[in-house]
């Protein structure tokens, strides 16, 4: 394999992303499942690079999962997108960070289609006005919250304590990343790095001094599908899709999984717990499974901040063999202990406990 | 009959034009961008469909310019042509000028650069390699893996850009097919035990003995036509490429390990050709060729009066149809220094 | 008869989404659903393009169209410049404006889907909330899920959350007036519509196959059966 | 097991390099003409079997090439033999022998009569 190749291509992908003062919108997925995550990006933004990130406690869910479960018409979606760029508007900002890929598929989209059918974007403002008596601007730049990360990848790297480095080798840990389908596979360009070899992630494994595995199944969706998951009677999709890439993944004896997007991050976590449960089957080396972080989560590992303020005891496949490898001293008595210190009832039958 | 041309390009089509116009008395002035003359031909081992050394051809041209009337120029390039009261200037990077009373533009084309089909991992992936890399590891008699090993099984793209807007090329470059075919054929000589697989969307046979050769790869080569367009491409932990298709007669996606992959480079209008196109307002088609004054019954001319064009700078030819078209627009030519049409 | 291909094109998607298809497959090579079902989006896309107004209405009626997982793997490759993920979302759109969906099983689980994450939307201000995720309809979600659940208000603490109060943070309560204005969105949009549109022909599919419907909520006998039923006759 | 209300599901797609392909192989080696299919579907358009029930000749042979053969043990019984595909086939594939050899080669590998 040949990195030039890659580094020709993420070269002809620049993303322009913002440098200060954005407005922050949630992820559904992430604030409920990995709301720690989220903390740490703006924790990060706000008072370790002193930057600008505002939340206006009013912005509400993008319905994606509604619009992409065929339940919400795409003028109900677009309407609700133009609330979120009227609350931007009144409070003076230009720049969105959206932390889901999800919602950022479909911001994307829907600008796209402003572009190609003008019709559309007067129709949108009408609406908006009509229900809420809200005017709004498109934004002017707009970044998933990973391509922020992915932008101040060398501050992270600057103020590390743990690097992606296997302390007792001295080797590279071998991190998959997983992109989410709608980051980039949609609109190319405004992905860090493209469709076909995203930089967004990798960027980062390789500036923190981990390396990229690139498997046959490295494009494949983790098998969310929308309804395929949403209704349990089609949940047999989305699992034999995430064993499809596990399985190809699986002989490059992967240290973690790296995601870009919630649900991903979701899934990939869970099925695993899932297939173990059901066919026995484990991806990981030693009959261990696969630890999946979230950038947030990662980066903040590398910053040295205590995993169990990230919230990585709350995944089900347990980090602890990867907190090992980077030589992160942790206490265990610390995971299930409140903010105030009272000890919680210790899960059972987590995976890699 | 006097009278001075400058033809822009010596491949196939630059050098057949050239011998003729000599012959017919004119002088000739040959521009060539690269050292020597020949152009795309000079990298390819064989031609289709008879499978006759490329040398032999490179050779029947190189006697055709052996003329007195004709002034070879290489390793120069053109950076405009302007024409002044009934007569052109061409001038050169160098800063050379030359006075012609026509024009032909045989520029050819250019091979698309793979490497812009990201999914196909060129330029990344070990094992992919383009249709002219295999023609020049046919020459030089080396066809193998990057780790010295015979591959075991080899597939070939078709269309790779071409019949693609992914790219900007929506057009057919016609001549992909049967170099596919051809090189099947060749690699199965070389390794009797191989698998050889090609991936298309249609097969375009439509030259002269085209048809036969595809049923002879068939017949006696044993080469497997899977009808789907490869979707991607990526490689395994033991350095196996991977390809994911639709096959599509039988309705199912399949997926299959191969050794090595070769891409079916289409063609594309040439950057010297577009230069010349932007500095001398000569206009292009959809396909960003040059644009024949009439696809019937012009495809020599074009909007400039005195400026004639030959050879695959006007859309993807084979050498049968590149000679002809060069043959015609000598005639064009002629017809034109004679009386002005 | 209505002319469906019409009404497609009024779908600003499908004009997006197809424009004419070569059969090549690229989209069918790599899509997921095509892995496990019986699907294959490159037959649906070439049967739309042929206009067929019959065959069209199969298809709106068919299990088919509810196969795909909206991954849109399909748009990054089509030769063609065309998205089949985005021709199935129209398809969707109008299977359910006409009230086909509910004559396959799959396209009845779109009452499913209203019922939760359209209902969320509403009440909480997102297609998910942890509350909504009850441990019982997600057992895959594995012994971690019921766990925070039990001591949501302690792990979300924290991390960080803002539970259920107002104020800018995670899983924080959206203020009625922002739910208020989402409603409206909905109301002018057709967003309500289309809620409607699924509550009514649900309920008659219901009545059709004798199983008990509530008004709302999902502890109702068809809202379990179009959750969970699975005839097994969508893969190969 | 059904657990978790759901199975995993069998992969439609054809994985070539785990497929067996010796059915295929065998008839190449015995009626070569098997090989010069250009997949027109004049034998389909032609069979009987197609007119009336969902079996696609052109089809099968491909799956039987990819050694898709659980695919051709279940639909081999609709070809009734009757030989209309290889008088109309343009490129002179013997489809009739195509079978019968493959029913040959499914006794004679996989000791399965079709």
């Amino acid at each position: 394999m040949k990195k030039e190749g890659k580094q020709r291509i993420w070269s002809e992908y620049q993303k322009d992303i913002a440098d200060d003062h954005f407005f922050y919108v949630r992820s559904c997925i992430r604030q409920s499942f990995f709301p720690g995550s989220e903390q740490f990006f703006l924790h990060f933004m706000r008072d370790v690079l002193g930057k600008d990130v505002f939340e206006n406690p009013s912005h509400t869910t993008c319905t994606g999962i509604g619009y992409h479960g065929d339940i919400v018409p795409f003028s109900t979606i677009m309407t609700v997108i133009a609330r979120h760029f009227a609350l931007m508007k009144e409070s003076g900002y230009k720049n969105i960070a959206i932390s889901c890929v999800t919602s950022f598929g479909i911001y994307t989209e829907i600008i796209e289609t402003w572009k190609h059918f003008p019709e559309e974007l007067e129709k949108t403002r009408e609406y908006l006005y009509k229900a809420t008596g809200r005017e709004f601007d498109v934004p002017e730049n707009m970044a998933h919250t990973s391509d922020i990360i992915y932008k101040f990848r060398n501050e992270v790297a600057e103020k590390a304590k743990n690097l992606l480095i296997n302390k007792q080798t001295g080797e590279p840990l071998k991190v998959v990343e997983h992109i989410g389908c709608h980051y980039s596979k949609m609109f190319p360009k405004y992905g860090v790095g493209g469709a076909e070899f995203p930089h967004v992630l990798s960027g980062m494994v390789e500036a923190w001094g981990g390396e990229v595995v690139d498997y046959p199944e490295r494009r494949h969706c983790c098998g969310f599908g929308f309804r395929q998951y949403l209704v349990q009677a089609n949940r047999g999709y989305s699992l034999s899709n995430t064993v499809k890439k596990f399985s190809s993944m699986k002989p490059f004896k992967p240290d973690l999984v790296l995601t870009n997007c919630p649900g991903c991050n979701m899934f990939m976590d869970k099925w695993q717990y899932t297939i173990k449960e059901m066919e026995g089957t484990v991806y990981g080396a030693d009959g261990e499974s696969i630890p999946v972080l979230t950038y947030e989560e990662l980066a903040g590992l590398v910053m040295g901040y205590n995993p169990w303020d990230l919230g990585l005891q709350f995944h089900m496949v347990q980090s602890e063999p990867l907190l090992r490898k980077m030589g992160i001293e942790f206490s265990k008595e610390d995971k299930y202990k409140t903010k105030d210190g009272r000890q919680m009832p210790v899960p059972q039958n987590l995976i890699n406990a | 009959m006097t009278g001075n041309v400058v033809v822009i390009g010596g491949g196939t089509a630059g050098m057949e034009a050239a011998g003729l116009l000599a012959k017919e008395g004119l002088k000739v002035t040959l521009i060539e961008k690269e050292n020597e003359i020949g152009g795309h031909i000079k990298d390819w081992y064989h031609i289709f469909p008879d499978r006759r050394n490329s040398m032999e051809v490179i050779e029947y041209l190189r006697n055709k310019i052996n003329h007195d009337n004709i002034t070879l120029i290489t390793g120069n390039t053109i950076n405009g042509v302007e024409k002044k009261s009934g007569s052109f200037h061409i001038s050169t990077v160098t800063g050379k000028e030359i006075r012609a009373d026509a024009v032909l533009i045989a520029t050819g084309f250019d091979l698309f650069k793979s490497e812009r089909k990201e999914e196909y991992g060129y330029g990344i992936y070990d094992n992919v390699i383009t249709s002219a890399d295999l023609e020049s590891m046919f020459r030089k008699g080396e066809v193998k893996l990057t780790d010295g090993e015979k591959p075991g099984r080899i597939g070939f793209i078709h269309c790779v850009g071409s019949r693609d807007e992914k790219v900007g090329n929506v057009y057919c470059s016609k001549l992909c097919c049967v170099t596919a075919v051809k090189q099947a054929m060749e690699i199965k000589e070389q390794f009797d035990e191989a698998k050889v697989f090609c991936f298309y969307l249609d097969m375009r046979m439509g030259g002269a003995l085209y048809e036969e050769l595809y049923r002879e790869s068939q017949e006696k080569y044993g080469i497997n036509y899977i009808r789907g367009k490869v979707s991607e491409v990526g490689v395994t932990i033991s350095n196996k490429l991977v390809v994911k298709i639709e096959d599509t007669l039988a309705g199912r996606p399949l997926r299959m390990e191969l050794d090595m992959l070769v891409l079916m480079a289409g063609m594309e209008m040439s950057d010297s050709g577009k230069l010349i196109s932007e500095t001398s307002n000569l206009k292009t088609g959809e396909n960003r060729f040059f644009a024949p004054a009439d696809h019937h019954i012009g495809s020599n001319k074009g909007n400039v009066k005195g400026i004639f064009y030959a050879g695959a700078c006007t859309a993807p030819m084979n050498i049968t149809e590149t000679i002809s078209h060069a043959r015609s627009a000598v005639i064009d030519i002629v017809d034109y220094l004679r009386n002005g049409q | 008869m209505e002319n469906y291909y019409d009404m497609l094109m009024q779908d600003v998607r499908f004009e997006e989404g197809l424009k004419a298809c070569m059969n090549c497959g690229v989209c069918t090579a790599i899509c997921p659903a095509a892995e496990f079902y019986d699907y294959d989006p490159r037959k649906i896309v070439d049967l739309v393009q042929s206009g067929e107004n019959e065959e069209i209405e199969n298809l709106l009626k068919s299990e088919t169209i509810w196969y795909c997982g909206e991954c849109m793997s399909c748009k990054t490759r089509c030769p063609r410049g065309n998205t089949p993920g985005l021709v199935i979302m129209s398809l969707r759109t109008l299977s359910q404006k006409l009230g086909f969906f509910t004559e396959s099983e799959k396209g009845r689980q779109q009452f499913a889907i209203k019922r939760t994450v359209g209902e969320n939307i509403f009440r909480y201000g997102y297609c998910v909330a942890t509350y909504a995720v009850r441990p019982e309809m997600h057992l895959e979600q594995g012994p971690i899920w019921k766990y925070i659940l039990d001591n949501t208000y302690d792990v979300y603490e924290r991390l960080g959350g803002q539970i259920n109060e107002l104020g800018a943070g995670p899983l924080r309560k959206i203020p009625e007036d922002a739910k208020e204005e989402l409603r409206k969105i909905f109301d002018v949009t057709g967003g309500t519509d289309m809620f409607n549109t699924i509550e009514e022909h649900s309920k008659m599919k219901a009545a059709e196959m004798g199983l008990q419907f509530d008004k709302e909520g999902i502890d109702n006998e068809y809202f379990i059966e179009v959750y969970t039923a699975n005839n097994k006759n969508h893969t190969v | 097991m059904e657990k978790f209300g759901f199975t995993l599901s069998k992969a439609r797609v054809i994985d070539y390099d785990a497929n067996d392909r010796r059915i295929a192989d065998y008839i190449l080696e015995n009626e070569p003409s098997f090989g010069l299919c250009i997949e027109c579907g004049c034998c389909s358009a032609t069979c009987t079997t197609a007119n009336f029930t969902r079996f696609s000749l052109r089809e099968f042979n491909i799956l039987m090439k990819r050694g898709e053969n659980e695919e051709v043990r279940n639909n081999i019984k609709k070809c009734m033999l009757c030989g209309k595909c290889a008088l109309v086939c343009p490129r002179g594939v013997n489809t009739r022998n195509v079978l019968v050899l493959a029913k040959q080669a499914f006794q004679k590998f996989n000791n399965y009569a079709v």
